[in-house]
């Protein structure tokens, strides 16, 4: 395990820098975002990004590919190339553990040859939750805020920051950071876990658990009537969809430049009346089937069709911004009859 | 501290599902948290007894729901705070539902607590209690933090244009007063501000929109069957900004289709999960309507006519208006 | 130097302007500018419409993303309507959409409406005269555009 | 003939009054209850600034007939307000000859008690500078 | 997909001289959509037509872009063209290179190149283009006329001499108006009774005229060809078709002191009244503000002497609806009210008039049977003094008066003058004006005798202030031209008051979504080429409703307007302008906002069950068109938020692919 002292937390950024280009979160007017590093940039002490570290390999728009008009003529562009190596500095556990949950549907075949290039050029410094909000609740899913996975495990305490290297790329880039940082026996990262393992047991939603739900449960819960409740407040905006780490539907279309065609995808959301509206029409028609596809996919279709693994990490997003505070957090207690594992 | 108790409330409510003059109520449901209340339906007592909270955070502006709420069978009850109210006309206005089946109970209100101002006081939200003039934030891990409630307000609340209600069939509590607020401060603070200033300030702003759609699907204005942004066949359609040109183009164009029918709720600004000063927008049309055309409140009346769909032979000329709206600022 | 100003020294440098002309005045104040030989920039590109009234902002903001670096609508004066009150919707619409533009920090200068009447041929080249030079002199437009349409 | 016009702006811009309005219907020398005592009636004010013609105007005792009742700005139809020409006339003419006429000390020896109050009150407004 | 052609006009040397034709030809051939492009010296031209007409018919073209001249000269021609080979005309886009490009534009480099850019703008419209048919609509046979004087009464004598069903409208218990109340007509002096009241006579008697008298419209609903109108009939109290006119009950009746409003008030009517002898129709009225039986259920004394038993104490309003194919406005004037002008003394003296109860101190039947007295103790005026635009020609900030010309006030003013002096020589006239308006024939020649022949004392000035004192008015006055101030001292004073529209005339204008101009009165559609249309299609326009007119002027007009709904009555089926605004009715949220702005009321709403997205069915409240009455202008396209309403010929998608095109 490696250390820097805080104050010197500027060293380490411009050293890795210089070397890739590097990605960590600042605080803005909205809240906290990734944003690249440059010297000014300041490592923001908010838990959790407002939008998740998805976007560095599934971007809210990507160009696929151009097309070139000229009278008559068409032209095929391929835009594609390869991505250069890059640096997430910050992941929080449960972000870390939806590249998994992205890495199932993208790197299945066939690969998604945009996801994967920006996927296999990233190096993941992931960061242990100091302190965790009322609206975690990454353990139901089994995640351990206080150890995630990454490229380099961190550990930032008061004064100084700790870094362990998980993987050999990880361990390469502390290598090369050598010089800056010195040898650390790993108590005072221990020292966090413990800290953060106490702070956990005190979090409202510490008691939650998944286990009702499972690739298994479409039968019992599809036709269940509380979806109705459940879904009567619901706007239909993409708000829980944009902001979740895990979603990943997107659409593809084409926009006319008076010189061609750009073909891009953009993110869409199942909660949208739109959504997959293409010549057959959306088939989820009203609010309340949409609205069940969102979860029941989180809860159910995609374990079944992933090992059992859920499709959310309980990084609470959706619940601190759905404008109606519905969220998959009221769904599963509501649907799992209010039951709760047993402490 | 809200002048008005649940308690209130749910005996209100069932007066009237008990004397059959509603068959539903339309209420906030409690959360996980002291914060998350969510709009729902109740149709007993028993469960308003069990799951209906009325206090800080019942922000949400429950007009808009009547357009669903209304295509069904029978009367709901609605509690609707001053500001609601407005929205309120202005849908009737745009026969957007039967007031028939409405009942409305005009509710009092002392200003809603901004959750992301909450937020920025602690850590980790255990709950939080309203002593009146203060609010103590009861932490999970650094213990309690106390602060004054008018800090915590959000704009809307902190610039309430009205604590009276335009639209009710029932008043609980003493009806306010129309408040001659500050809320075009910060439109003016940008007006005077140059143009390459104002054009950072939006640019930076609107850069953040992740066209999430939450602020025009909570919009009271915004009921269009589909929205020209969602409609192929509008030639307008985006699904997502792909540059900053259409977050622009959706910013402008949102505030423009609901200018003149704003009733500057602000639940745009509210919803927003980037924090976007979305009301800057809607103000700004508001503030220069009122300049060039003389005061105009959305919703204050039932079928007044809006200021874009109307003229008179003397209005200002666009040069003209854009210089006034600079040199007034 | 600035990106603005080496356009500018750069003579090749032309705006590009969308004019919307209703058909009933301005449409043929332009006709009578042609029939008068009175010459105006050829950068000057005009669409037809019925009425003023008929310019919906978005085909403002749409012409501002396609390349064009300024608008202008010209109707009936006030009062001259064919429709008899579409160039007053004209005028609130065109007042808050330019006064929003501004507030966003475009140039105002971009943006005009003008009242040309059919008899009006000298105003209607005066007025393209002087739009494209005050265009001209603000350069490319740049706060409202979309780099994908640019090639 | 350029200092005529430098005053005939200066009176168009201290009386604010658009001669050009006047439709010649002679209702201001209708009105006017000092019409005898006048060389040169309101009609004739307006239209002789109209054309040009100050300087007769700025010579004419008829300045100092008026008796700012206004009755002329009243009743006329065209909103032309010929009394305040005369006034701003008055001004020109006063700040021309650079002293007062009379000083505030001298009128109470020229009182009369026939003098009807508002020709006191005028007095003051016209004779002092 | 069309299949465009494109046809580039040489116009001689006018386009081909700045504009490299060949180049335009050739680039756009190069179109999406494009399969031919040529280029001809004169397109127009017979030969240049039949080469469109040969390519429609070889490359099977589906739609045209002519690059030309501008539209507003050939379009019609291209559209013809076009129709005549086969495709629907509203599949022809021009591009317009000559005014706005070949004769603005010097240099052969910038003018080829825009165009081209206007010559692709076309082809990209017109790739959006679809077939557009003129829709048609049933014309309904009858006309109304709202209002019974003068004009109203010529309007219908002349539609009915057509042979079209006629109602005329009127709010007054009998038609006639203010030419009625007239005593002599300038410039023959013509009794008005005279000239007046067999045209009255012939149109009780014709059978394709109906006379709604003592009513109101109410609503008006449809547009041109068919019009719903309500037509509120207020109740009279006495049976119209039972009463016989024979004045008995007018005469018993004991409520004596009812203000006669058809002599201004200078005298007194019965609570049951027939308002003149020549009324028509000829039937009693009961004047429910002053009626003793209707107010308090005692007396009864009309019901006792009516021999026919018409009287019905127990009537109410009722409601006529009835279906026209055009309406016609004669509404008429009023002369505006006095009592802002304290300077002519109005309000303090009786004997300071209006010119109009002047004609009724005239007049024969009128109050004191023709004798000129004076209205304070009916002795013989010997000074009379007229004073001319009282309340016109006003300062526009006036909140006094009118800024326009009352226009008759000079004559009539004249004629009053001449009269005065013709019957009664002892007296002195005196006459003050601003300007004497005489232009009309015989007009001058008759202000000239009254100066000439009657020795009015026509001064140039205006009246100052009028005061009572005595029995006398002192009359302080200036006479420009002598430079005098004047003092008269007069013993009738009579003020020539501007006339303005009646008031009935501004609810009305909404009613029928006619324009109306800042003085109310009803804007033409045309201030020159269309004087007696209303821009609203199927409303005309008849006498001073439209403008200040005297008599004859008012006739004229009132023919005209006549001739106007001949000319539609005559027609079976109305055809209209097919690029007219259509709702999408899935897309619309029926907010309204789009009926607010439409200056012709050509949108409504409509209940309607739609089959919803979510498998649901629902009653909507949706916007539809009425293609008829629109006339295309687009406002309601922009008002609406939801972009469910767009216009056929210039569609959002259409404007959007020309601005795309030109951008590009």
């Amino acid at each position: 395990m490696r250390k820097i002292s805080l104050d010197r937390i500027n060293d380490l950024f411009a050293a890795i820098a210089a070397e890739f280009r590097l990605y960590l979160p600042v605080d803005t007017n909205g809240g906290a975002r990734y944003e690249e590093w440059a010297e000014g940039k300041i490592l923001s002490d908010e838990l959790n990004t407002v939008r998740s570290a998805k976007d560095f390999f599934f971007p809210q728009t990507e160009n696929l590919m151009d097309f070139k008009t000229e009278g008559k003529k068409i032209e095929i562009v391929d835009t594609r190339s390869e991505t250069e190596d890059f640096v997430i500095f910050g992941v929080k556990a449960c972000d870390v553990r939806s590249f998994d949950v992205l890495d199932r549907v993208f790197l299945a075949e066939p690969q998604d040859s945009f996801y994967k290039n920006r996927r296999e050029h990233s190096l993941i410094l992931s960061m242990a939750c100091a302190k965790p909000h009322e609206t975690c609740f990454c353990t139901t899913f089994g995640i351990d805020p206080s150890a995630p996975m990454g490229d380099i495990v961190c550990y930032k305490t008061e004064d100084a920051l700790y870094m362990d290297a998980k993987t050999e790329k990880g361990a390469a880039l502390l290598k090369k950071i050598e010089s800056i940082t010195v040898e650390d026996n790993g108590e005072a990262a221990e020292k966090q876990k413990k800290v953060i393992r106490e702070r956990l047991e005190k979090l409202p939603l510490h008691n939650l658990t998944a286990d009702r739900f499972g690739g298994d449960k479409t039968a019992e819960f599809f036709k269940a009537p509380e979806w109705k409740e459940l879904s009567a407040s619901c706007l239909g905006c993409g708000t829980c969809t944009f902001v979740c780490p895990t979603c990943q539907c997107y659409d593809i279309k084409d926009f006319n430049t008076g010189h061609g065609i750009k073909r891009f995808r953009c993110w869409d959301s199942c909660m949208y009346s739109e959504f997959t509206k293409m010549s057959a029409g959306q088939p989820r028609l009203t609010q309340l089937e949409r609205f069940r596809q969102r979860f029941m996919h989180k809860l159910v279709y995609f374990p079944a069709n992933n090992d059992g693994m859920f499709a959310c990490v309980g990084c609470g997003r959706c619940l601190s911004k759905c404008p109606i505070q519905m969220n998959i957090v009221k769904v599963m207690k509501t649907l799992g009859k209010g039951e709760e594992k047993n402490v | 501290m809200q002048a008005v108790t649940r308690e209130i409330l749910i005996n209100k409510a069932a007066e009237l599902l008990g004397n059959g003059t509603v068959d539903r109520v339309f209420g906030w449901k409690k959360g996980e948290f002291s914060y998350d209340v969510t709009p729902a339906l109740f149709t007993t007592r028993e469960a308003m007894d069990a799951d209906f909270v009325f206090g800080d955070f019942c922000g949400a502006n429950f007009s808009k729901y009547l357009v669903a709420e209304t295509r069904k069978e029978g009367k709901v009850l609605v509690f609707l705070k001053p500001c609601d109210t407005y929205s309120f006309n202005q849908l009737l206005t745009e026969h957007r539902f039967d007031r028939e089946k409405v009942y409305v109970v005009g509710i009092p209100c002392s200003g809603m607590l901004d959750t992301v101002k909450i937020k920025a006081v602690a850590e980790g939200i255990a709950s939080v209690e309203d002593n009146g003039d203060r609010v103590t934030v009861h932490s999970l891990f650094d213990g309690d933090v106390t602060v004054s409630r008018n800090d915590m307000l959000p704009d809307r609340c902190k610039n309430c244009k009205s604590k009276k209600h335009v639209a009710y069939d029932e008043l609980i509590g003493e009806d306010g007063e129309v408040i001659d607020s500050g809320r075009f401060d910060e439109v003016e603070k940008l007006e005077k501000m140059t143009p390459d200033e104002r054009f950072a300030f939006w640019q930076n702003e609107l850069s953040r929109c992740i066209r999430c759609n939450a602020c025009r699907d909570v919009c009271p204005a915004c009921t269009c069957e589909k929205c020209v942004f969602d409609n192929p066949d509008s030639g307008v359609e985006n699904k997502a900004a792909a540059n900053s040109f259409e977050e622009k183009m959706f910013h402008i164009i949102r505030a423009f289709h609901v200018a003149g029918r704003c009733t500057d709720c602000g639940e745009c600004s509210r919803v927003c999960p980037q924090h976007i000063p979305l009301h800057l927008l809607n103000r700004k049309f508001i503030k220069d309507i009122n300049e060039f055309y003389g005061d105009y409140q959305a919703g204050a009346e039932v079928g007044s006519r809006a200021p874009l769909v109307n003229y008179t032979a003397d209005d200002p000329e666009p040069a003209e208006a854009v210089e006034r709206s600079h040199h007034d600022a | 130097m600035s990106m603005k100003n080496i356009e500018n020294n750069n003579e090749t440098y032309r705006p590009l302007i969308v004019a919307f002309c209703c058909n009933w005045c301005s449409y043929a104040g332009a006709d009578l500018a042609g029939n008068n030989r009175l010459a105006y920039p050829a950068d000057v590109k005009i669409i037809r419409v019925p009425c003023s009234c008929r310019v919906n902002p978005t085909f403002i903001l749409r012409a501002f993303q396609r390349g064009a670096d300024g608008v202008i609508i010209c109707g009936c004066h006030p009062g001259d309507c064919h429709y008899t009150s579409g160039n007053y919707y004209t005028r609130r619409r065109m007042s808050l959409m330019f006064s929003m533009l501004d507030y966003l920090g475009i140039e105002r200068e971009r943006t005009r409406v003008e009242w040309v009447s059919a008899a009006e041929g000298a105003k209607f080249a005066a007025t393209m005269n002087d739009f494209c030079e005050t265009v001209a002199k603000l350069g490319k437009n740049k706060r409202l555009e979309d780099l994908r349409c640019k090639q | 003939m350029a200092d005529m016009e430098r005053k005939r702006e200066q009176i168009l811009r201290i009386s604010g009054v658009n001669p050009r309005k006047c439709m010649r219907c002679g209702k201001c020398t209708a009105t006017c209850p000092s019409y005898d005592e006048m060389e040169y009636h309101p009609h004739e004010f307006v239209y002789m600034v109209e054309t040009g013609e100050i300087e007769p105007l700025l010579k004419s005792e008829s300045l100092y007939k008026c008796l700012s009742c206004m009755a002329c700005v009243e009743r006329c139809p065209r909103g032309v307000e010929p009394g305040k020409l005369v006034e701003a006339i008055r001004l020109v003419a006063v700040r021309e000859k650079g002293g007062d006429r009379i000083t505030a000390n001298d009128i109470p020896a020229l009182l009369d008690d026939e003098m009807p109050q508002q020709a006191i009150v005028t007095a003051f407004r016209k004779y002092q500078k | 997909m069309q299949r465009i052609g494109v046809f580039v006009c040489h116009c001689g040397t006018n386009i081909a001289g700045t504009v490299d034709v060949a180049a335009v030809s050739e680039s756009l051939g190069k179109e999406q959509g494009v399969v031919f492009s040529t280029h001809y010296q004169y397109m127009c031209s017979q030969a240049g037509q039949d080469i469109i007409k040969n390519a429609i018919a070889e490359y099977k073209l589906t739609g045209i872009v002519v690059c030309s001249c501008s539209p507003r000269m050939h379009e019609t021609t291209f559209r013809k063209t076009a129709a005549a080979a086969g495709i629907n005309p509203y599949m022809v886009e021009i591009a317009n290179i000559r005014e706005q490009c070949s004769w603005v534009h010097k240099d052969t480099i910038s003018g080829t190149e825009k165009a081209i850019i206007l010559g692709k703008a076309a082809v990209a419209k017109v790739n959006l283009n679809a077939p557009l048919t003129p829709g048609e609509t049933p014309v309904t046979k009858r006309a109304l006329v709202i209002g019974g004087g003068i004009a109203g009464i010529q309007t219908a004598l002349d539609i009915a001499d057509a042979g079209f069903p006629v109602d005329i409208v009127e709010k007054k218990p009998t038609i006639g108006g203010k030419m009625a109340q007239l005593d002599k007509t300038f410039p023959t002096l013509d009794c008005a009774a005279c000239i007046l009241t067999p045209k009255m006579v012939d149109v009780a008697q014709n059978d394709k005229i109906r006379i709604f008298s003592y009513s109101e419209v109410t609503s008006v609903k449809g547009f041109v060809g068919n019009f719903d109108v309500t037509i509120k009939r207020k109740a009279r109290y006495v049976k119209e078709d039972v009463c016989t006119g024979c004045g008995a009950c007018t005469e018993k009746c004991p409520q004596k002191k009812v203000p006669n409003e058809f002599n201004l008030g200078m005298d007194n009517r019965r609570a049951i009244y027939i308002p003149f002898a020549q009324a028509v129709p000829k039937v009693a009225t009961i004047d429910p503000d002053y009626c003793m039986m209707l107010k308090t259920g005692k007396c009864g004394v009309c019901s006792k002497v009516c021999t026919a038993g018409a009287i019905d104490y127990k009537a109410k309003d009722e409601y006529v609806e009835e279906k026209y194919g055009a309406i016609v406005v004669a509404t008429g004037f009023n002369p505006i009210s006095m009592d802002k002008f304290d300077e002519f003394a109005y309000s303090q003296s009786k004997d300071v008039i209006t010119s109009l109860e002047f004609e009724r101190l005239t007049n024969a039947a009128g109050p004191t049977q023709g004798k000129l007295l004076r209205p304070s103790d009916g002795e013989h005026p010997h000074t009379i003094v007229f004073v001319q635009c009282v309340g016109s020609r006003c300062d526009s900030c006036s909140e006094k008066g009118k800024e326009y010309c009352s226009k008759i006030c000079c004559m009539y003013t004249a004629k009053h003058a001449m009269l005065t002096r013709d019957k009664y020589p002892d007296t002195d006239v005196y006459v003050f004006y601003i300007d004497v308006r005489t232009p009309g024939k015989n007009f001058d020649e008759f202000y000239r005798r009254a100066v000439e022949e009657y020795g009015v004392h026509y001064i140039k000035g205006m009246v100052g202030k009028v005061s009572p004192e005595g029995k006398k008015l002192m009359v302080q006055a200036s006479d420009l031209i002598a430079g005098k101030q004047l003092h008269i001292e007069a013993d009738l004073v009579v003020l020539a008051a501007a006339i303005e529209p009646d008031k009935s005339a501004r609810p009305l204008a909404t009613m029928l979504t006619a324009s109306m101009d800042t003085n109310d009165f009803f804007t033409e559609a045309h201030p020159k080429l269309r004087p007696v249309e209303s821009p609203t299609a199927g409303v005309f326009l008849s006498g001073a409703c439209q403008g200040p007119k005297d008599i004859p002027e008012t006739v004229s007009q009132a023919g005209a307007a006549a001739a106007k709904v001949i000319g539609l009555l005559c027609k079976d089926k109305l055809t209209g302008n097919p690029c007219v605004a259509h709702s999408d009715e899935m897309m619309c949220n029926g907010c309204s906002t789009c009926e607010k702005v439409c200056p012709y009321g050509a949108i409504t709403y409509v209940d309607k069950e739609f089959r919803m997205p979510d498998r649901t069915t629902r009653v909507r409240r949706v916007a539809q068109v009425n293609e008829a009455v629109c006339q295309g202008c687009g406002c309601c396209t922009v008002a609406c938020p939801s972009g469910a309403m767009d216009l056929k010929g210039f569609a959002g998608k259409q404007i959007m692919a020309e601005v795309d095109a030109i951008c590009r």
